[in-house]
């Protein structure tokens, strides 16, 4: 039984427009993927693919006017609950954690340090606040924070980008958790600086042996840091298999593509071989949601898509998929 | 704590040099207003029986007839000297009448931005945690509709309902009934003097004479205090710290704690600002029930072109909300690690 | 997180051209301050044909009568008609509001552009003036200045036009901050481009966007404090019929128990003020996207 | 000691200052009950049986007795003995010697008084008698001792307070009391309250009311509510639209005097078109009279007839005019003005009726083609201007008033070149003559006569509008008696008595 299973899932905006017409964004449509235990994951794509909705689903706390429309995803076998307000308190925070994107400001600006920790770990167990205390100057230590002691009566404020990074990555991980997820856990920090976080990150979830998911945009960070990568496209999974595999021969031109281009120019411009904007999630098109852009778009593009397999690990979602090598 | 202590010092005697040129351009802009306003207060001073040589020999008298900027320097010699000159009304030293008048208006302002803040923060937050739902919607038309009340108007009116209909109000008149006696002036509260010497007739009246202004008051202090709550508890509900907390699923109270600590610091600054602003517009209210504070005098004396008590009001309020922002920043300081 | 991934300009731009009925049916609150506003924007107007006497004329024998089928609101202690003197004051509500408005966004637009995105000693200026302005009650110094500067009516909507114009730069310079560091400022300065022509293409529409939320408020605002003004008993000549100045005519018989000459006034005082909060504040939700239903 | 009893007023604000040679508001009011002159007016029964002044007689008060030289230019004045302060100093000519020289040194309101009434020179003769030396023998001087001042202080008292800067005891005197009239102040709190109580040396009849609380109520509706719930005794200043209701209501009594204060509208010949006797004559001519008595006055004034009015002696009807639209229409196209004329009346808010008037002026002038634009100026604006040989007012409201009943004064006061309360320039050589000649003339018979011809020559020159005697109306708990009206116009409390 795989840890983490995702099935299926889509998830709808529904809000009324501005002709006062109900209007439907189809924000993820029909999500699977698997995370067994150990796996580091990289989910991968441009933004508004649907990798943050993912892991607020993960995390649930969808909110109205976000509508869970179908599917579902399991933790251990056990089903979870997506939308905020109905999730299993006990299980985020504990079993599933998050590394948020904006390490600067996801820290309380009002609580040292030190409480910060302390109070993640009492808000989820019995824990004494000594134990508590010793755990996160522990945890501290090992994201290698220099001089803890003195750091756990920091405030938020008076830490570095990087610094704050590793607090968080301390606290995500405090409550050994079985699943990570860290979202784009490292923009706005440089590129050095990044590395060391990373790095710091990997060697603490495979030392634990915990899973994770890493969302970026940066395909260097998947290259490095994960087994498997998933790449999305419109709310859709369009490839997915172990990361170095997928780099090798890539089959959905959608993915050639993002690996043609370098990470700088996906980050500010989007596509260089890719036309135009994504799709409109209001109006998607028939079947391929990629075709428009697609240099290998036909006619047979506009007829629902096969999941298309190349091996037990490695799947992509197109009519045709790079069959070369 | 020497470290503090020195902090504190320094945090003070900066404010101070910073608000030194502040008060200076708000006496020196009411100076030069009141003075060209054309109100010459001779020819009330002098009576309806006199002539133009009494009308110069008063003036030279008042050194009304120098030019306004050696006006303007007498006239600052003498507040370094804690003098602030003489009403011309009534010949009676500004300071003594502020002494007097002053804590009337503190009463006033005081209990009802008590009581605003009481009512309007919970109301904010509640709002605040469901924007758009039928609590906020209703709770933003009322506090805009307070918000959008004449204050005065709203006095009138309850006059009328509480005090002529319902006769449940007393003569909306003074701070006393007439048949009670003031307690002994210590503070020159009634309420705190009535407590002190447990005067409670003097404190029941005080109180009834408080309810209509208070509750008018309140309205009026209540409604941007709701507005603003609730949009210190939206931001900080959206921000990314809580919307972390909530992805480690921390409970709802550790989440509501956290907002209320972040929330202190804005709020703080705000019922700051919310103090001061009503102390000037306390005027009104003191008028419709007829007070006799602060403000209602003031009022008066820019109407009647009373030079020394204008000048004396508007420095008091400058005072006061410096002192009040002041006090609240230095909280703020010791309170907000973000400093 | 969305697709429509737009830079904030786009998305107001957007917000703004959409049909006014789109617009209203999102807030409930901007329809309902619209209504009232126009409505006695239509009095105002049509005052002439709405009112059944003059708002001036004096019934000597018609003192202080209580409302009836010949006074519908009643007659005030000169014997004139109350309906038609809350009809037209109408007029010069918006009278003073507009031309005080127009005064207010004249001196702040270009003060909060300059101010914001240029910094430096106007900047510092503006920062000074507006704490002056916070330990300094508006409405003494209004009193004051009105006072000192003549009572007209004229007097009174300049000192309220600039009165105000300072809190309306602030919420302009912000807007420009803001904006200067957007990308797409950033671009146009990177192109080249002269700071006046940046400031005018590229910042003035959308700090105009920005603070169009602002506006209705400060006409609330102007209404309001002109009101009070003449409640105190400056800058209105009688027998006008401004609603602050009937309210303070009519206070006198409050007490003993004749409420019309108050009543009236102060209500449709008090109905325009909220209407142009309403209204204001229904701007605030529709021009701001933080606030939609859709989206985030 | 007797038991003590309490009267309670509601006035408008609380006395800015109690020394008569500084006026302030508020200052009279007081000053007449704790101040008192060596003369009063005596009494007579009135038409309905009640207690009024007679303005032609005046008797010994402070002084008990006095003489003339047959000049009429020196008098000297016996004291009585045994008058006494709240302080125990017993009054002698020193005080009044003292007082003189205060007033001449301040040259305030006194001074005014004493130039009014020709007064010379003030001495002591002995330690009881006082004597007076006039520059011209006059009616008013006697009639001008009634008056509280300038004050007779007890100067004993008031010398403790004196500072070498201020040797006559200004400063404290403005702000404390130190007479030997029937009340002394006990305790001030501006804006709040102020109290009185008895002197408990008063030399002539103890007063009823021993403690006298004047509580500030600025709003006059307040004020009316307070006194018909019965939590104040007294309240002044009431307005007309309350009178009626207050008259029907048996748990107040209101005593109504006319006096002799007109509100008029005034013209100022120096500026066009108001030079034009014809322009001035339209104007009364346009005024609707019956409309103001209606809706200014309520019904419950009295329409002046000249600028004299009764109880003066020698008032005659002389200002005849009655609303004629059409023969204002006609004076005014005589006068050059076929299409009628644009003025503006200003006023100010010293009376509560100046801007009903303003406009029901307003309204009935515009019949008659003379269109008015009403325009309220501050107080202090409307006082420098007005003034004596400043005169930059050419149509104004103002209330025809004075302390004293006499004609040549009152003519003198306000439509004399020089008199001090002519505020709009009425300044007319043999207006002048007339008036001169009126105060010096000893011919009763004569004097009547050129008092009439003066009023009939104002009236003419209709440089006044007369409208109405607004009259003094006092508002008083039911129980109250004793009530007189006196000419300076104010509340005198040691006449009144409740016996409930």
């Amino acid at each position: 039984m795989s840890l983490l299973t995702v099935d299926d899932l889509h998830v709808h905006f529904i809000a009324r427009g501005l002709d006062n017409q109900l209007r439907t964004a189809k924000a993820l449509n029909g999500v699977s993927f698997n995370v067994e235990k150990g796996q580091v994951l990289g989910l991968v794509g441009e933004t508004g693919a649907g990798k943050s909705l993912t892991a607020l689903a993960l995390l649930g706390l969808l909110r109205p006017p976000a509508k869970v429309v179908q599917g579902q995803i399991r933790f251990k076998g056990q089903p979870l609950g997506l939308l905020d307000g109905h999730a299993s308190q006990g299980m985020r925070g504990k079993s599933i954690t998050l590394i948020p994107q904006s390490p600067k400001t996801s820290l309380d600006p009002t609580t040292r340090i030190g409480e910060q920790l302390i109070r993640m770990q009492r808000e989820h167990g019995e824990a004494s606040y000594a134990a508590a205390h010793a755990r996160a100057l522990e945890m501290l230590a090992s994201v290698q924070i220099p001089d803890p002691a003195q750091r756990m009566q920091a405030w938020p404020h008076e830490l570095s980008g990087g610094m704050a990074q590793r607090v968080l990555i301390a606290a995500g991980l405090i409550n050994s958790p079985e699943l990570v997820i860290a979202d784009e856990p490292t923009t706005g920090l440089d590129l050095t600086v990044q590395a060391e976080v990373l790095d710091i990150f990997k060697r603490l979830v495979r030392a634990n042996g915990m899973s994770a998911i890493i969302i970026t945009h940066d395909l260097g960070i998947v290259a490095h840091y994960c087994d498997r990568m998933a790449v999305m496209f419109a709310g859709t999974i369009i490839e997915e298999g172990p990361v170095g595999k997928v780099f090798e021969e890539q089959k959905h031109p959608y993915t050639q593509n993002l690996i043609a281009s370098t990470p700088k120019q996906i980050a500010l411009h989007g596509f260089v071989g890719g036309v135009g904007s994504p799709p409109n999630l209001y109006d998607l098109p028939q079947g391929c949601v990629y075709k428009d852009r697609c240099s290998k778009a036909q006619s047979t593009c506009s007829t629902p898509v096969p999941l298309v397999r190349f091996g037990p690990d490695h799947q992509a979602r197109c009519h045709h998929p790079d069959q070369g090598r | 704590m020497g470290g503090q202590t020195a902090r504190i010092a320094r945090f003070i005697g900066v404010r101070l040099a910073v608000s030194a040129p502040v008060i200076l351009g708000i006496v020196f802009l009411t100076f030069m207003l009141i003075r060209m306003g054309g109100q010459d207060p001779v020819a009330m001073l002098a009576g309806p029986m006199a002539d133009e040589a009494m009308l110069n020999a008063l003036r030279a008298q008042l050194q009304l007839d120098q030019p306004l900027l050696a006006q303007f320097a007498n006239y600052m010699v003498r507040i370094a000297h804690g003098d602030l000159g003489v009403s011309w009304q009534g010949g009676i030293p500004v300071l003594n009448e502020i002494r007097h008048l002053f804590p009337a208006t503190l009463e006033l302002v005081l209990l009802s931005v008590a009581l605003a803040a009481l009512i309007g923060i919970p109301i904010g937050m509640r709002a605040a945690t469901k924007p758009n739902g039928w609590f906020d919607q209703i709770s933003r038309f009322v506090s805009l509709a307070g918000f959008s009340m004449p204050t005065y108007w709203m006095g009138l009116m309850a006059i009328l309902v509480f005090f002529y209909i319902l006769r449940w109000a007393p003569a909306p008149m003074g701070r006393l009934s007439m048949e009670v006696a003031a307690p002994a002036v210590v503070t020159g509260s009634i309420l705190v003097d009535a407590l002190l010497e447990a005067n409670w007739r003097a404190m029941g009246s005080a109180l009834a004479h408080l309810a209509l202004p208070v509750a008018c008051f309140t309205m009026l202090a209540a409604a941007p205090m709701i507005k603003q709550t609730r949009a210190i508890v939206i931001e900080i509900m959206g921000s990314d710290y809580v919307r972390y907390a909530r992805a480690n699923g921390f409970s709802a109270a550790t989440v509501r704690r956290m907002a209320l600590r972040n929330a202190a610091t804005p709020l703080l600054t705000f019922l700051g600002s919310e103090l001061t602003s009503l102390l000037a517009a306390a005027a009104l209210i003191e008028y419709i029930f007829s007070l006799s504070g602060l403000g209602q005098w003031g009022l008066n004396a820019i109407l009647l072109g009373d030079f020394a008590v204008v000048q004396g009001y508007v420095l008091t309020l400058a005072l006061f909300s410096m002192a009040i922002f002041m006090v609240i920043d230095l909280i703020v300081m010791l309170i907000e690690p973000r400093n | 997180m969305l697709a429509m991934d737009k830079t904030k300009a786009q998305a107001w731009a957007h917000g703004f051209y959409v049909h006014a009925i789109g617009l209203t049916r999102r807030s409930p609150t901007f329809v309902a301050g619209l209504c009232m506003v126009l409505f006695f924007l239509g009095v105002a107007i049509f005052a002439g044909v709405i009112a059944p006497y003059s708002p001036t004329e004096s019934f000597s024998y018609d003192i202080l009568r209580a409302p009836s089928d010949r006074f519908i609101f009643g007659s005030d202690g000169n014997g004139m008609d109350v309906f038609s003197r809350v009809i037209y004051g109408c007029r010069y509500a918006f009278g003073i509001a507009v031309p005080a408005g127009l005064i207010m966004v004249g001196i702040g637009l270009p003060l909060g552009l300059i101010a914001g995105y240029k910094g430096g000693l106007l900047d510092e200026v503006l920062l000074r003036t507006l704490d002056v302005l916070r330990a300094f009650p508006t409405i003494i110094l209004a009193l004051a200045v009105v006072a000192a500067t003549g009572q007209s009516l004229i007097s009174m909507v300049v000192v309220i036009g600039v009165l105000d114009s300072p809190i309306f730069a602030r919420v302009v310079r912000a807007e420009v901050l803001n904006l200067r560091a957007s990308t797409f400022v950033k671009a146009a300065v990177a192109m080249g481009n002269p700071a006046w022509r940046v400031m005018v293409v590229h910042i003035l529409p959308n700090a105009i966007l920005g603070a169009t939320a602002q506006l209705p408020m400060r006409m609330a605002w102007a209404v309001r404090i002109s009101a009070t003004l003449a409640f105190i008993g400056v800058g209105i000549q009688a027998p006008t019929p401004e609603w602050g100045a009937m309210i303070r005519q009519g206070a006198e018989y409050v007490i003993t128990g004749e409420w019309w000459a108050a009543l009236f006034p102060g209500l449709a005082l008090m109905l325009l003020v909220l209407g142009f909060n309403l209204l204001g504040d229904g701007l605030t939700d529709i021009l701001d996207p933080k606030r939609r239903g859709v989206g985030k | 000691m007797a038991q003590e009893k309490t009267l309670v007023m509601a006035m408008s604000a609380t006395p800015k200052g109690f020394d008569p040679d500084i006026w302030v508001p508020g200052q009279i009011e007081a000053a007449v009950n704790l101040y008192e002159g060596l003369t009063k007016y005596g009494t007579r029964s009135g038409a309905n049986g009640k207690v009024e002044v007679d303005p032609s007689k005046i008797e010994p008060h402070l002084a008990e007795s006095w003489t003339v030289s047959p000049d009429g230019k020196t008098y000297v004045f016996k004291l009585k003995r045994g008058v006494r302060s709240p302080f125990g100093n017993e009054l002698t000519a020193q005080d009044i010697v003292w007082t003189y020289e205060k007033s001449a040194l301040q040259k305030r309101t006194g001074q005014f008084m004493r130039t009014a009434a020709r007064i010379e020179k003030v001495e002591a003769v002995s330690k009881y008698e006082v004597r007076y030396t006039l520059s011209d023998a006059n009616r008013i001087f006697l009639g001008a001792l009634t008056l509280h001042l300038p004050a007779i202080f007890d100067a004993s008292e008031a010398k403790k307070h004196a500072t070498p800067d201020d040797p006559y005891a200004t400063k404290w005197l403005a702000l404390n009391t130190a007479g030997y009239g029937p009340y002394h102040l006990q305790a001030l709190q501006a804006g709040q309250q102020a109290v009185f109580v008895v002197n408990p040396n008063y030399a002539f009849k103890k007063p009823y009311y021993t403690k006298m609380i004047w509580r500030e109520v600025p709003s006059p509706a307040t004020r009316v509510a307070l006194v018909r719930t019965g939590q104040v005794q007294y309240a002044e200043q009431i307005p007309f639209q309350q009178l009626t209701a207050l008259r029907a209501d048996n748990t107040v009594k209101v005593e109504s005097v006319p006096g002799f204060g007109g509100a008029t509208v005034r013209m100022n010949p120096r500026f066009p078109p108001f030079d034009k006797v014809k322009v001035r004559q339209a104007v009364a001519y346009a005024t609707d009279y019956a409309a103001i008595g209606e809706a200014v006055f309520l019904g419950q004034g009295t329409r002046s007839r000249s600028m004299l009015n009764s109880p003066i002696a020698g008032a005659v009807n002389a200002y005849k005019y009655e609303t004629d639209y059409n023969k204002a229409k006609q004076l005014l196209a005589e006068a050059g003005y076929p299409n009628g004329v644009d003025v503006t009346l200003e006023y100010s808010t010293n009376w509560w009726w100046e801007e009903p008037l303003v406009l029901q002026m307003q309204a009935s002038l515009a019949k008659a083609g003379i269109r008015v634009t009403p325009k309220r100026i501050p107080s202090t604006e409307m006082l420098a201007r007005r003034t004596i040989n400043v005169w930059t007012v050419p149509f104004l409201t103002h209330l025809t008033s004075s302390f004293v009943p006499d004609p040549s004064y009152n003519m003198f006061l306000t439509a004399h070149c020089r008199g001090s309360s002519n505020v709009n320039a009425n300044c007319d050589a043999a207006m002048d003559k007339l008036i001169d000649a009126s105060v010096v003339e000893r011919d009763q018979k004569r004097w009547l006569a050129l008092i009439e011809q003066a009023q009939n020559l104002q009236a003419d020159s209709a440089t006044f509008i007369e409208t109405f005697l607004p009259g003094t109306h006092e508002v008083f708990a039911a129980c109250m008696k004793g009530y007189v009206w006196k000419p300076h116009n104010r509340l005198v409390w040691k006449d009144l008595s409740c016996n409930s």
